[in-house]
């Protein structure tokens, strides 16, 4: 077994910047994934966390808009959690445009898309938006179950 | 490189199955579309679609599944989804494409399914 | 098949910084090698540039004694090689200084480390250092081997 | 959490094997060479070190595997590896390990290898 050791109290961080190119958000995704690997995620956490960072990253590459067309990754590793920060220098948004998706609708010819935040609600145990003219960063958070860590060991 | 298909196509006796690939993104999605349409003009109606090689999906690939249940919907047809990860049984939950979509274990049980209620 | 895209002229550019922690250098190995399957690398490919970067990166966490305790690691993606830079601002050494090792030696009782350059150089196609006051970077050069690839498609 | 070895010890007759864990680093070679030293204290001169497990060695670890190869000069020993992948076998001929250790394919080959020696 490869473990991280436990220093509680500080988070360790690591940053990723990929560019705004079809299928790096796989490069996001497998770096978190070895991260909570090492964590001592269960398999399904992991994959969890890989879907929600790639639902992040698309978001940004499709809708941020940015000139500079980067991605910026923060992974905050602590104790009893991932954190994973999300962040493009792009246009923003509003999240109270932003409408809710429906499987009924979808299914009968209405919109098909729509579903990133909705997922990345229902993987990760929290998830917020900042957003503004300076971009938007998606921060969400997965807690590992107990028992299953090997990280305070 | 080429010659690779990201979707395998395979027919059987009054249904079509389609294999997807590691990671069924808008690329693959598309792949899957077409075949998916070729054989829904061949008058295929039912479909399996096994998913046992796809590690990741993200929800663009999503969305064109959703495409492929409404026209089938039109047409009276069938999708049923087999071998699905955890997380993309999850995510078909959370999503709610097992309202219009069936899911099972393997195909050899998607196949019964379909012998079934044919 | 997952593939990059090929823009043959520039530089695809992915940054990726980590602490100096134990296990953290399998994050950067583990990023390095989904960048080069995406990049079509073969699996000895892939294999040979994951314990490169490690030896890499063991360096600056044993070695330099920087005060951050961070390295940051530059991957380029070019159509025909990788470059990797792995850099940490540590107190840099001299080249010159460094003994080879030897096996016969070792095994006679005598220095067991002192392998890693010698591994960076004998797997990748290119290794140069970048060493003073300031820290150090060692860039390593993979280039794909003919036919191999699917970036140029 | 503990209880979990990063090294496997099994013995056979006349020889030991060490099985290695995912990645050969510090820690892990510390641990082999601990298990090592305790089976070359109750006798054993001939070791085979199984590396199927392993997709992953540093050279830190690696020195450690020196450290066992001089001991069993030392003493007349033996030591074979054993299901090397790729890297892992072009990584000990770039150091010259090979000169001082064999490598064979599988574990049966080391012990066949053993034995004919013997
Ligand atoms: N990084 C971002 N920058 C700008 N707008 C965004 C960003 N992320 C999401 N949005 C907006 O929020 C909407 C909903 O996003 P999401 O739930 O992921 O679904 P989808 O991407 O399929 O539209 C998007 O359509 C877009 O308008
Ligand atoms: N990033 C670094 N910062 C400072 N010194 C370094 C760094 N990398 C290597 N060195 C020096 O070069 C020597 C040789 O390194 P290497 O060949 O990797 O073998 P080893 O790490 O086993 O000593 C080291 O012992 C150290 O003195």
């Amino acid at each position: 077994m490869i473990r991280l050791g436990g220093s509680a109290l500080s988070a360790k961080i690591i940053q990723l910047v990929i560019p705004m190119e079809p299928n790096l958000e796989l490069v996001a995704a497998e770096t978190a994934s070895t991260i909570a690997e090492l964590m001592c995620f269960d398999e399904d956490g992991i994959d969890e966390i890989r879907m929600a960072i790639i639902e992040a990253c698309l978001n940004a590459f499709e809708h941020s808009h940015s000139p500079e067309r980067k991605v910026y990754i923060t992974f905050h590793i602590l104790p009893d959690r991932l954190i994973l920060e999300v962040t493009d220098h792009g246009k923003g948004f509003n999240p109270s445009d932003v409408r809710p998706p429906s499987i009924d609708e979808a299914v009968r010819g209405g919109r098909k898309r729509g579903w990133g935040f909705k997922l990345m609600r229902s993987l990760m145990d929290e998830v917020m938006i900042e957003t503004g003219s300076w971009g938007t960063t998606v921060r969400m958070t997965k807690m590992k179950r107990r028992g299953g860590g090997c990280y305070d060991r | 490189m080429t010659g690779k298909f990201a979707v395998r196509a395979r027919k059987g006796d009054g249904y079509a199955v389609l294999e997807t690939d590691l990671y069924l993104n808008q690329t693959a999605g598309e792949e899957l579309s077409k075949r998916f349409n070729e054989l829904l003009e061949e008058g295929y109606l039912n479909f399996i679609i096994n998913m046992e090689r796809t590690k990741v999906v993200n929800s663009v690939g999503i969305s064109i599944l959703i495409e492929m249940i409404e026209k089938l919907r039109e047409r009276g047809g069938r999708l049923i989804f087999c071998n699905l990860s955890n997380v993309i049984d999850k995510t078909f939950r959370i999503m709610g494409l097992t309202q219009y979509a069936e899911v099972k274990g393997s195909e050899e049980e998607a196949v019964a399914s379909l012998k079934e209620q044919a």
